[in-house]
């Protein structure tokens, strides 16, 4: 029992921690104009993000995270860095009194509605009472493969993810739409005079 | 000893944190999306054994692979080449493969 | 047996979380870019070593030994390779080192 | 201009591994954290990483845009064709166990095919939106 406590405790404490490291990052995103640096910023906050969903036991959360974050999300903002500009430009003062007000207000609306949700990993809350008991206990018979978190998403959830899928390819379709196949043309066409001994060829 | 572990790699995480606000050049703000992307592997690897379930190392390799593609992809655009090899290098590249 | 193991891992991450806070403190003080690159790289490499051997010692199953050993492995390769990278790229992007005589300190903060 | 030669050398060492990891994360995500979009994104960048240190021509070369094209609607279509085949064999859409004799066998047998097809989705999807950004800065560097 002291032992679960004392872990409970320091979990409790890197949780504080890194939730602070995150709100600095974010500060820091808002207010920093270069615009290579906020990639870092970002970068930076996917990671510490990954760290806590490794915390709250979210395993395949955590590895999505680690995949886009580090893999191909600060690609794609560099790549938009590259074709656009490195500073942000700030139009008028930068204050805009009334937005800060309808922002504060939505703000506190929102952490009021928090009060009434169940506390986090509360065994009475709703989510955990009807559904997840059956997904839980009789996945591992129906399904027979020991991650339920793929048996949920492919299995019983399967419909969604094939929307899921769709909402994918249609957002390819729009980039496609907007920035062109990117097909480099080449600028003269290769030669055996360029390539004498077929080196490039290995 | 593993909260030990745990503590320093935060304090790190912290100064890290520090260097990429405060940082004068966009140089130390890469070197400091390195080091937290290395500390964060560490993190993971460590947080895996605190909450007993170590086979969280998956991700930890999944961000010791990718997350240096991510400086190698700031360094370019960084020299303005865009996000791709300019073709004079593309061809140093192709004849060290021929050797 | 365990004990000895024990013992040795903890010396281990020990060692490492001293590393660990080492380079994050160069980090924070030294005065510019290469300096800071020299603290934070070096230490990096060793750290990692070290923590991820003293977890690898208190593994209990070969296949969490064995991907802790790669994780070890692949930040070997890319912790120094992205370390000399960067450092490049700011020597050709033009960076000048700190220097403590008068002159040269564009980069001093 | 040869300023990264020990990224090359490297990365080149380390494309493979990427490459395996991305399908041990396909394969294994019924056992471990994983799945098709993980993987799927891995993939991808172990191509972006290549393309970054050699250009995109090279890679180009090996993975053309058209084939990014049709693959990212050849893995949807992977995945609604399972969902043909369960209805063709008498179940639901996407009800697995009517592929395979044994209800847990089909299960699995579908799980594993689907994610296959995300996979190429969204592997096929992520490379043709680097594509679209990298190549249109080529283009503009030689258009200057």
């Amino acid at each position: 029992m002291a032992v679960g406590r004392r872990r409970w405790v320091i979990e409790a404490l890197i949780d504080i921690v890194l939730l602070t490291l995150l709100a600095t990052v974010g500060i820091g995103i808002v207010v920093i104009r270069n615009l290579l640096a906020v990639t870092m910023l970002s970068g930076i906050y996917s990671l510490i993000v990954a760290v806590l969903f490794v915390l709250m036991d979210a395993v395949d959360v955590a590895l999505t995270e680690a995949a886009v974050g580090a893999g191909i999300m600060v690609i794609l903002m560099l790549g938009t860095i590259a074709l656009t500009t490195r500073e942000e430009r700030v139009h008028g003062t930068g204050h805009n009194l009334l937005a800060f007000v309808v922002v504060l207000i939505t703000g506190a609306a929102l952490i009021y509605a928090t009060l009434d949700m169940p506390g986090f990993g509360d065994p009475e809350a709703p989510a955990h009472t009807h559904l997840s008991p059956r997904f839980t206990q009789d996945s591992p018979e129906e399904i027979g493969i020991p991650n339920m978190v793929t048996s949920v998403l492919a299995s019983y959830r399967g419909i969604d993810t094939l929307g899921e899928v769709i909402v994918i390819f249609a957002a390819a379709v729009g980039v496609l739409l907007v920035l062109g196949g990117g097909a480099v043309r080449r600028r003269r066409p290769p030669t055996d005079a360029d390539d004498p001994a077929g080196e490039g060829r290995r | 000893m593993f909260f030990v572990v745990a503590v320093a790699i935060l304090v790190t995480l912290a100064f890290a944190l520090v260097r990429a606000f405060a940082g004068p050049t966009i140089h130390d703000r890469i070197l400091a999306l390195n080091v937290v992307g290395t500390k964060t592997v560490l993190m993971i690897a460590v947080v895996g054994f605190i909450v007993g379930r170590p086979e969280f190392v998956d991700i930890a390799i999944v961000y010791a692979l990718l997350n240096y593609i991510g400086i190698i992809a700031v360094l370019r655009v960084f020299e303005g080449h865009g996000l791709s090899a300019p073709p004079a290098e593309a061809e140093a590249g192709k004849k060290e493969r021929g050797r | 047996m365990t004990i000895v193991l024990d013992i040795l891992s903890w010396i281990l991450l020990a060692g490492g979380s001293a590393l660990l806070l080492i380079g994050g403190i160069g980090l924070m003080r030294m005065p510019d870019f290469y300096s800071r690159i020299q603290a934070a790289g070096l230490t990096d490499t060793l750290c990692s070593i070290m923590i991820l051997l003293g977890l690898t010692l208190q593994a209990d199953s070969i296949p969490l030994a064995a991907k802790l050993l790669f994780t070890l492995l692949f930040l070997m390769f890319t912790g120094p390779t992205a370390a000399h990278a960067m450092a490049k790229n700011a020597h050709h992007d033009g960076l000048e080192p700190w220097q403590s005589d008068a002159g040269g300190g564009s980069s001093k903060r | 201009m040869n300023q990264y030669i020990v990224l090359r050398v490297v990365s080149r060492l380390l494309i493979p591994v990427i490459l395996i990891f991305a399908l041990y994360v396909q394969f294994h995500g019924e056992y471990s954290p994983g799945g098709g979009f993980q993987a799927g994104i891995m993939f991808t960048a172990a191509f972006v990483v290549y393309s970054l240190l050699f250009g995109l021509e090279e890679v180009q070369r090996a993975f053309p845009p058209v084939a990014a094209h049709v693959l990212s609607a050849g893995g949807a279509l992977l995945y609604i064709a399972v969902g043909y085949a369960t209805m063709l064999l008498g179940g639901n859409f996407l009800e697995y166990k009517v592929l395979l004799p044994n209800d847990q066998a089909g299960e699995t047998f579908g799980i594993i095919v689907i994610e296959l097809g995300v996979g190429i989705t969204v592997a096929a999807v992520a490379l043709s939106l680097y594509y679209s950004f990298a190549g249109r800065f080529v283009d503009r560097e030689a258009g200057d």
